[in-house]
């Protein structure tokens, strides 16, 4: 017994599948187009079914090396997550006081939510060309440029960011209990070990979710990598580059692997997780599993 | 034992929160520094070159207003019909609009599911993972897909004409407001969904044992209970639609088949013809109008009220 | 070995190809690492980080853009070897067999040289200082589906014909869109340009009135931004008749869908890409941008692209590396002897073929425009949002 | 008028995990009674009031709420109302509006609601805290609010968790005298969760009193002081004396209990051992006795007794009873205290 | 050891926007002293022990631990710790790390602060829970973590707000015994708030009676229950009458209350009334007489007593007392319940 599940239950989880399904809309058109035949387009109808497409991902042919972007990509996606979270849960904790500017530093957040990417971009690459004959002029006369994947791409990249992140850290820290740190401070917690060892195990499952956040974000991040890369492209924009010529259907080979990987990684942790609890079971608890 | 009320080993209390103040300042800091490098600076060069003069080639540094005047060209001339500026805001707003009514809808509907009915941690974060693979698709991808799923020849066209619901395939499923409106909360659900979860969670179930014994049917309980507390989150949820849709020239570009306006693409256009100036002049422009409707949410639910 | 000689080449996807650089690497020992962005982003990056770049691949129309940056390096005409056998339709405006074609727009001829090495102003007459080395060519006309419209079409009357209602296209980029749209006009007899890459005010108003009216009939599926889109759209039976580019013909046609890259009696649009060097080269840097073109110009890479359906610059050194039937198909207008391979070797079209439009001389020969940047184009671009809205 | 029911628990038994919290109980209390719910900390009674709310999946039995089967029922088909031990008020809801919220449910207007919420306000002592939120109230203020929202909506059954317990004594008399009163009125059944044995006493019909997930013993409060019928209710109940004597067991209350000098006679029944501490309580002395054996008894002494006599601790005395007031205790059956899992 | 320091709090104020929570209250706790404070819900108990705990800001006044002014200092450098009206326990930490979080913060090694944590979960009878979250546990379990997570700070002073409010009295017993006798042994000084008179009196040697943000009256217990300097007092600490005599006000003690038929004869004074409710209490019957003037006093008689007389509601009687053991009233001062704003 225990778990008997309200009407509402059953209407709210076909609404969710509902929504996944939409959701995976457009992929499933990219999941059956990514077998097209050697001579398939990007389109519909089938024109025979392979695995070439697949095979030319893992090749590296083309004109740019989609693996290399791929990497640069996940690099950067990685330090934006992190950056991310760290600089956000630092700054949701400074709202929780009120702070001189604060409402300056919301303000400009939301600006830099609202500039179109292709402005901030462009407002970025003119500063760094800036900053580049600076330089230059300055006597280092075999200066190229200060441009790149990790000073003004990353720079743009967290400029769109944060924002999403300290807005759900508002979100997170919203009626959040401040006696548990009173209690903390008070067993002689000083504010790091009250912010380590009950702030944030409390958030934690919310800022990992902010770092994914992060790391989508950036990882399809476009009109603001645009201006601010250098020479080195991530790649959304080596994909939008593609589209210049004729493109093929490896690029939906490639969203096809991606899908793919995701579902195994995300499926393999499960099975580790739900094992582990099984293992766990003696303490477990259906506390707060009341009919509502 | 000293003197215990002598004034002199008090602290002043506006020196102790000065020190509150000031680590809260630190905190704070390092995003600050990110914004004002990377964005403050920027958008004062962005800033300026609005109100520099250009030609047809190239911008020229000496102050004008050309980029703002040329904007809201035609505007007194033509009333009362609407001159293009207002034309294309009050399109982008309606588009706006709706999207974020859906996004809002679904979104919270997904979050409550989520934050209420899915009752273990790992399935919460299974399940919101699932929600984000799609994402992890580099979306230039995803648009494109959209022709196969939407067009004429699509996969849904193709659906229903075998089912045989319809004769003729239906045409404003693709480069229409319903593509457009369609693709957009297809992105941006899941920025409402992220928010409004997260307040959610929040909520003392407790709470709304307390509601449903105070004889509230379910609906009273989402209405008087769940909405109100979850209040932060939605606000901040439509932060996220509002500003991105405002600014969206992408999704409506490919969407629309190019041929629908919006103001975020009246700057791309100016943009991609090197007219600083006047794409300049455009983005403060909607930055203007997007913080003045953003404000005037923040004013009706103050989102940092109770951090 | 001495350093690696690496150069920077930011451009489009249109003219990169993995064969190109690898051969040139064989060749020269200069490795090229493609930057490949849409064609607004390279026109942007040009103004905003010229330092993220050696060689630029862009097109004539765009340098009355890009010269005033100051971004652009003035080539010496006289290090480049075979400058003088760069065909006459940039040098002179004519085809080699001496036929004048068309000039309105931004004809190459036009921007082809700068008064000096930091001027920014361009010469009428030749110099020694060239702004951009031609490589690849065309000439665009409207792309059709013969087995949906299932008539023959010649003319750019068509594009608006309303029999087409909901199923044309044209290219979203302004100053090309427009051009297009002054072809239509002027083949319906509403109005004659003095030079439709060069409109007055009143001539953009007129075009645009045009234009709109048809948008607001629903003439138009979509417009496209991209080569893929225009692809896609045509393939998908979405459009039937729209601009298109040539190789955009080839790949829908390559998927075993019909589709005629049709010639029409009112002529072409034709367009010019080439290199530019970013003024922030120097050195070493610079000489082997000089060594890059001279390769590029000396025949091999010429052929890859005319076996595209483009037309390489220097067309001598490219007959040298075609084969004659290639030659033949592509350049002269004659049924292939045997099947016709793309670069990669996959079948464009089977022996006994004929390339739509004939000739090079048939098809450069009635070329009636060029791609263009307008003097009124501040005015042209906000008529153009203006149009989008309606 | 409210209407009322009976409430009847079949063999109904929650588990939590490995955790039996509530262990097959059997009750019925009659409708129109007041029920109180005795119990040690930890015994099941919070998980009994909220399965009969609703809030707690029943893990197996029974929940009848006059004639009809609510096992399976959501909260609102349940015609309980609940005040919580948590208090669970609506955070962003004035007092008032948190008291007159089971109203607005049912569509009442605002102007009589609000009417309606200040009478129960008043009843409570709140009415000057209408408009604050409940974050600005003080413990025992939440209290009252909670008590309140839980009394306006006039239940068939009302189900009370330690309503009174962050009350001062003062204000507590109060409001069980008001809770008397309305139940009396209103005719309703209540069940009242308390850890004083006063208050059960003072207030209820039926007393239940609950150990280890079962029920100990229940009936009238003078019944229960007079007979408890277990070591573990003569304990808990207070006021008694566990006194082996022999192989037997008596409970002997402690006001019963009579000092005297070892050196003075005793009839009857006695136990001798030494004075190991005096608690001043006001009213009376309590004298703790160690006796010999081990185990610890006291006696309640009045003050003139206690000043007459003046008992120091260390001092040895003789405790002494009259039989026809102790009660003879079933030592087999229930455990004093059930432990939960060992902890792993 | 632990040390142990005085507490000195003058004219400390408390604010909450226009509410008076705290009114200049000014008191002085000897180092190693067990105070108890008491008042009715809402009087500042709670306000008065987190400005001292350092978690509330001072509006006015000082707080001073042994020679140190701490008022400005953050909580961590007060050598205070305080158990929290709502527990505030941790909850993604299970009871034993919930307990053991003050060691860990002192780097103390895993082994070494469990079995210190276990100690002190013995003490509060919850060892059997160690590996619980919080949210597995009953009110009272976790009242009883909430008070060994505050006990193993060991701090100069120890602040606990109501940590015996949850339990039952059983428990309640033992846990007063064990809070005293630790009291002795480490030598602290706790302040301890409370509402039952009986813990005050049980525990403190200093009680502290606190009404509307003041301190009515301060005092050994038994000085305060004897004494009663106000009518707040004399009410407040139960077991005490307050009757008016002309012009005076006397407390007179419940126990103290004899009754007499209306027919018999009375020396002293004396008052009439109609006997309006009579409540069985176990030990004894309170016996609740509507004065004719119009108030209402008890007396509290043994049941023997009562069993002979049979008093019945409705039924007249004649209360009478010894006038050398009652207490003339202060009548000006503090008033009984002081409102707060009226609300908006
Ligand atoms: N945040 C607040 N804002 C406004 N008023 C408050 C706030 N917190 C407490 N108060 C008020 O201050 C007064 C004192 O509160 P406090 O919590 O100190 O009472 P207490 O003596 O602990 O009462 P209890 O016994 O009910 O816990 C109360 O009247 C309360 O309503
Ligand atoms: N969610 C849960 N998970 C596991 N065990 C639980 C849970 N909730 C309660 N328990 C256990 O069930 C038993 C009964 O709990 P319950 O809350 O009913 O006690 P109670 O009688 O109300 O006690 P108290 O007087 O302390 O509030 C306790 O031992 C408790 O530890
Ligand atoms: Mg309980
Ligand atoms: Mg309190």
């Amino acid at each position: 017994m225990g778990g008997k599940r309200p009407r509402s239950f059953y209407f709210l989880a076909a609404f969710f599948t509902a929504y996944v399904l939409f959701l995976y809309g457009p992929m499933f058109a990219i999941y059956i187009l990514s077998f097209q035949g050697p001579d398939g387009g990007l389109t519909f109808p089938m024109n025979g079914v392979s695995l070439v497409w697949f095979g030319k991902v893992f090749s590296g042919s083309g004109i740019v090396d989609i693996g290399a972007s791929f990497k640069r990509s996940l690099q950067l996606g990685l330090v934006v997550m992190l950056l991310t979270v760290v600089l956000s849960v630092s700054a949701g904790l400074a709202f929780r006081r009120s702070f001189r500017g604060a409402s300056f530093l919301f303000y400009v957040a939301i600006a830099s939510l609202i500039m179109p990417s292709i402005i901030t971009s462009l407002g970025i690459a003119l500063e760094f060309r800036l900053l580049d004959d600076f330089i230059i002029k300055s006597g280092a006369t075999s200066w190229t440029t200060a441009m790149g994947l990790f000073t003004s791409g990353l720079g743009a990249h967290l400029t769109w960011t944060l924002p999403f992140g300290l807005l759900i850290m508002f979100a997170i820290f919203n009626r959040f209990d401040g006696r548990l740190e009173e209690a903390a401070r008070d067993l002689g917690a000083t504010p790091w070990q009250t912010f380590r060892h009950v702030v944030l195990p409390i958030i934690l499952p919310s800022v990992v979710g902010i770092g994914l956040f992060g790391f989508t974000l950036s990882w399809d991040e476009l009109a603001r990598s645009s201006q601010t890369i250098g020479s080195v492209n991530t790649l959304p924009l080596d994909l939008q580059g593609l589209t210049t010529t004729v493109t093929k259907p490896d690029i939906y080979a490639l969203g096809t692997l991606t899908s793919a990987v995701s579902f195994l990684v995300i499926f393999v942790a499960l099975v580790v997780i739900l094992v582990l609890q099984a293992r766990q079971r003696r303490h477990g608890s259906d506390a707060g599993k009341g009919m509502v | 034992m000293a003197s215990p009320s002598s004034p002199s080993l008090r602290l002043a209390p506006s020196m102790k929160q000065h020190r509150k103040t000031f680590v809260a300042w630190l905190q704070a800091a390092p995003m600050m520094l990110v914004f004002a490098l990377f964005f403050l600076l920027p958008l004062l060069f962005v800033t300026v070159v609005s109100a520099w003069d250009y030609n047809e080639y190239e911008m020229i540094p000496a102050f004008s207003l050309r980029g703002y005047s040329d904007t809201f060209e035609g505007c007194i001339a033509e009333l009362p019909s609407l001159c293009t500026i207002l034309k294309t805001y009050l399109n982008t707003l309606k588009l706006c609009l709706l999207t974020w009514a859906l996004t809002l809808l679904i979104g919270f509907t997904v979050a409550y599911f989520l934050a209420f009915h899915v009752r273990s941690k790992t399935w919460q974060i299974v399940l919101t993972l699932l929600c984000t693979i799609p994402f992890w698709t580099s979306n230039v991808i995803r648009m494109i897909a959209w022709i196969p799923l939407l067009g004429r020849n699509g996969l849904v066209n193709r659906g229903l004409e075998g089912v045989g619901l319809i004769r003729q395939p239906l045409e404003w499923l693709l480069f229409s407001e319903f593509s457009v409106v369609l693709a957009l909360v297809h992105l941006f659900t899941f920025f409402m969904v992220v928010p409004i979860f997260n307040s959610m969670i929040r909520i003392d179930k407790r709470l709304i044992e307390a509601s449903y014994d105070a004889g509230a049917t379910g609906w009273q309980t989402l209405l008087n209970v769940i909405i109100p507390l979850a209040k932060p989150g939605i606000v901040i949820g439509s932060i996220f639609v509002i500003t991105i849709v405002m600014g969206d020239f992408v999704t409506i570009g490919v969407m629309g088949g190019q041929q629908i306006a919006s103001a975020g693409k009246i700057i791309e256009a100016r943009l991609n013809a090197l007219q600083f100036p006047a794409a300049a002049a455009n983005a403060v422009i909607l930055l203007g109008v997007t913080i003045l409707i953003i404000s005037a949410l923040t004013r009706v639910v103050d989102i940092r009220k109770e951090l | 070995s001495a350093d690696p000689k690496v150069l920077r080449y930011l451009g489009t996807a249109v003219n990169e190809g993995d064969e190109i650089s690898k051969k040139c690497l064989e060749d020269t020992g200069i490795k090229i690492e493609y930057i490949t962005a849409t064609t607004d982003d390279v026109t942007k990056r040009v103004i905003t980080q010229p330092n993220s770049f050696d060689v630029l691949d862009t097109e004539y129309f765009s340098l009355k853009k890009l010269v005033p940056s100051g971004n652009i390096f003035a080539l010496d005409a006289k290090k480049i070897k075979e400058f003088d056998n760069i065909t006459p339709v940039f040098t002179k405006g004519q085809l080699p067999n001496g036929k004048k074609i068309g000039d309105q727009g931004t004809a190459p001829w036009k921007v082809l040289y700068l008064e000096g090495p930091n001027s920014k102003t361009f010469s009428k007459t030749p110099t020694e200082f060239v702004t951009l080395i031609p490589t690849v060519y065309n000439a665009d006309t409207l792309g059709i589906r013969p087995d949906l419209i299932k008539r023959p079409i010649s003319s750019w009357t068509e594009l608006l014909n309303s029999e087409f209602k909901g199923k044309a296209s044209i290219l979203n980029i302004p100053s090309i869109g427009i051009m297009d749209a002054a072809m239509v006009v002027e083949a319906t007899g509403q109005h004659t340009y003095t030079d439709k890459g060069n409109m007055t005010k009143a001539e953009i108003d007129l075009t645009m009135k045009i234009m709109t009216e048809a948008k607001k009939a629903g003439q138009f599926r979509a417009f496209w931004k991209d080569f893929n889109e225009s692809v896609n759209l045509m393939a998908s039976g979405e459009t039937v008749i729209q601009s298109m580019w040539s190789p955009a013909v080839t790949k829908v046609r390559s998927m075993g869908i019909p589709c005629i890259f049709q010639p029409l009696k009112e002529g072409y649009r034709s367009w010019a890409s080439g290199f530019c060097v970013s003024k922030a080269v120097s050195g070493p840097k610079l000489d082997w941008a000089y060594e890059f073109v001279n390769w590029y110009l000396s025949g091999w890479a010429g052929a890859y692209l005319n076996r595209q359906g483009y037309y390489s610059a220097v067309l001598s050194t490219a007959k040298a590396n075609m084969t004659a039937d290639e030659w033949g198909y592509w350049m002269e207008g004659k049924a292939a002897v045997s099947d016709i391979k793309a670069p990669d070797g996959t079948v464009l079209e089977k022996a006994g073929a004929k390339r739509d439009g004939g000739s090079y001389d048939d098809r450069m020969g009635a070329v009636a425009c060029w791609n263009a940047v307008m003097d009124e184009n501040d005015y042209m671009v906000r008529k153009w949002n203006e149009f989008i809205a309606a | 008028m409210t209407t009322t029911a009976a409430l009847e628990l079949v063999q109904l038994t929650k588990k939590y995990g490995g955790v039996t919290a509530v262990d097959a109980i059997n009750l019925k209390i009659p409708a129109g009674s007041y029920c109180c719910l005795l119990g040690p900390s930890g015994c099941g009674k919070t998980s009994t009031l909220r399965m009969v709310a609703g809030h707690e999946s029943v893990t197996s039995g029974d929940i009848l709420v006059g004639p009809k089967n609510v096992t399976d029922l959501p909260p609102a088909d349940r015609s309980t109302a609940m005040m919580f031990q948590s208090y669970a008020l609506f955070p962003h809801l004035s007092v008032i509006d948190n008291v007159g919220f089971a109203l607005k449910m049912k569509g009442v207007a605002k102007t009589a609601r609000h009417a309606e919420a200040r009478k129960l306000l008043d009843l409570v002592d709140m009415q000057a805290y209408a408009a604050r939120l409940p974050g600005q109230l003080s413990g025992g203020q939440q209290q009252r609010v909670a008590l309140a929202r839980a009394l306006i909506t006039s239940p068939q059954i009302l189900l009370l968790d330690e309503p009174l317990s962050a009350l001062d004594p003062f204000l507590r008399l109060r409001m069980r005298a008001e809770l008397k009163k309305l139940q009396r009125e209103l005719g309703m059944t209540f069940i009242h969760v308390t850890h004083g044995q006063d208050e059960a006493m003072a207030l209820a019909d039926i007393v239940v009193l609950m150990n280890g997930g079962r029920i100990e013993q229940q009936g009238s409060p003078r019944e229960i002081f007079n007979h408890p019928r277990t070591e573990f209710t003569a304990r808990f109940i207070g006021g008694h004396n566990v006194i082996a004597v022999g192989a037997e067991t008596f409970a002997v209350r402690v006001d019963r209990l009579a000092l005297k000098t070892p050196s003075e006679t005793v009839t009857g029944p006695s136990t001798a051992g030494t004075i190991s501490e005096v608690e001043y309580q006001g009213t009376y002395v309590r004298v703790v006795i160690a006796i010999d054996g081990g185990s610890e008894i006291s006696a309640q002494i009045t003050e003139t007794q206690f000043d007459t006599a003046s008992y120091a601790v260390g001092e040895r005395v003789l405790a002494t009873w009259d039989p026809a007031q102790a009660s003879l205790l079933n030592t087999t059956g229930s455990a004093i205290v059930r432990s939960p899992e060992k902890a792993a």
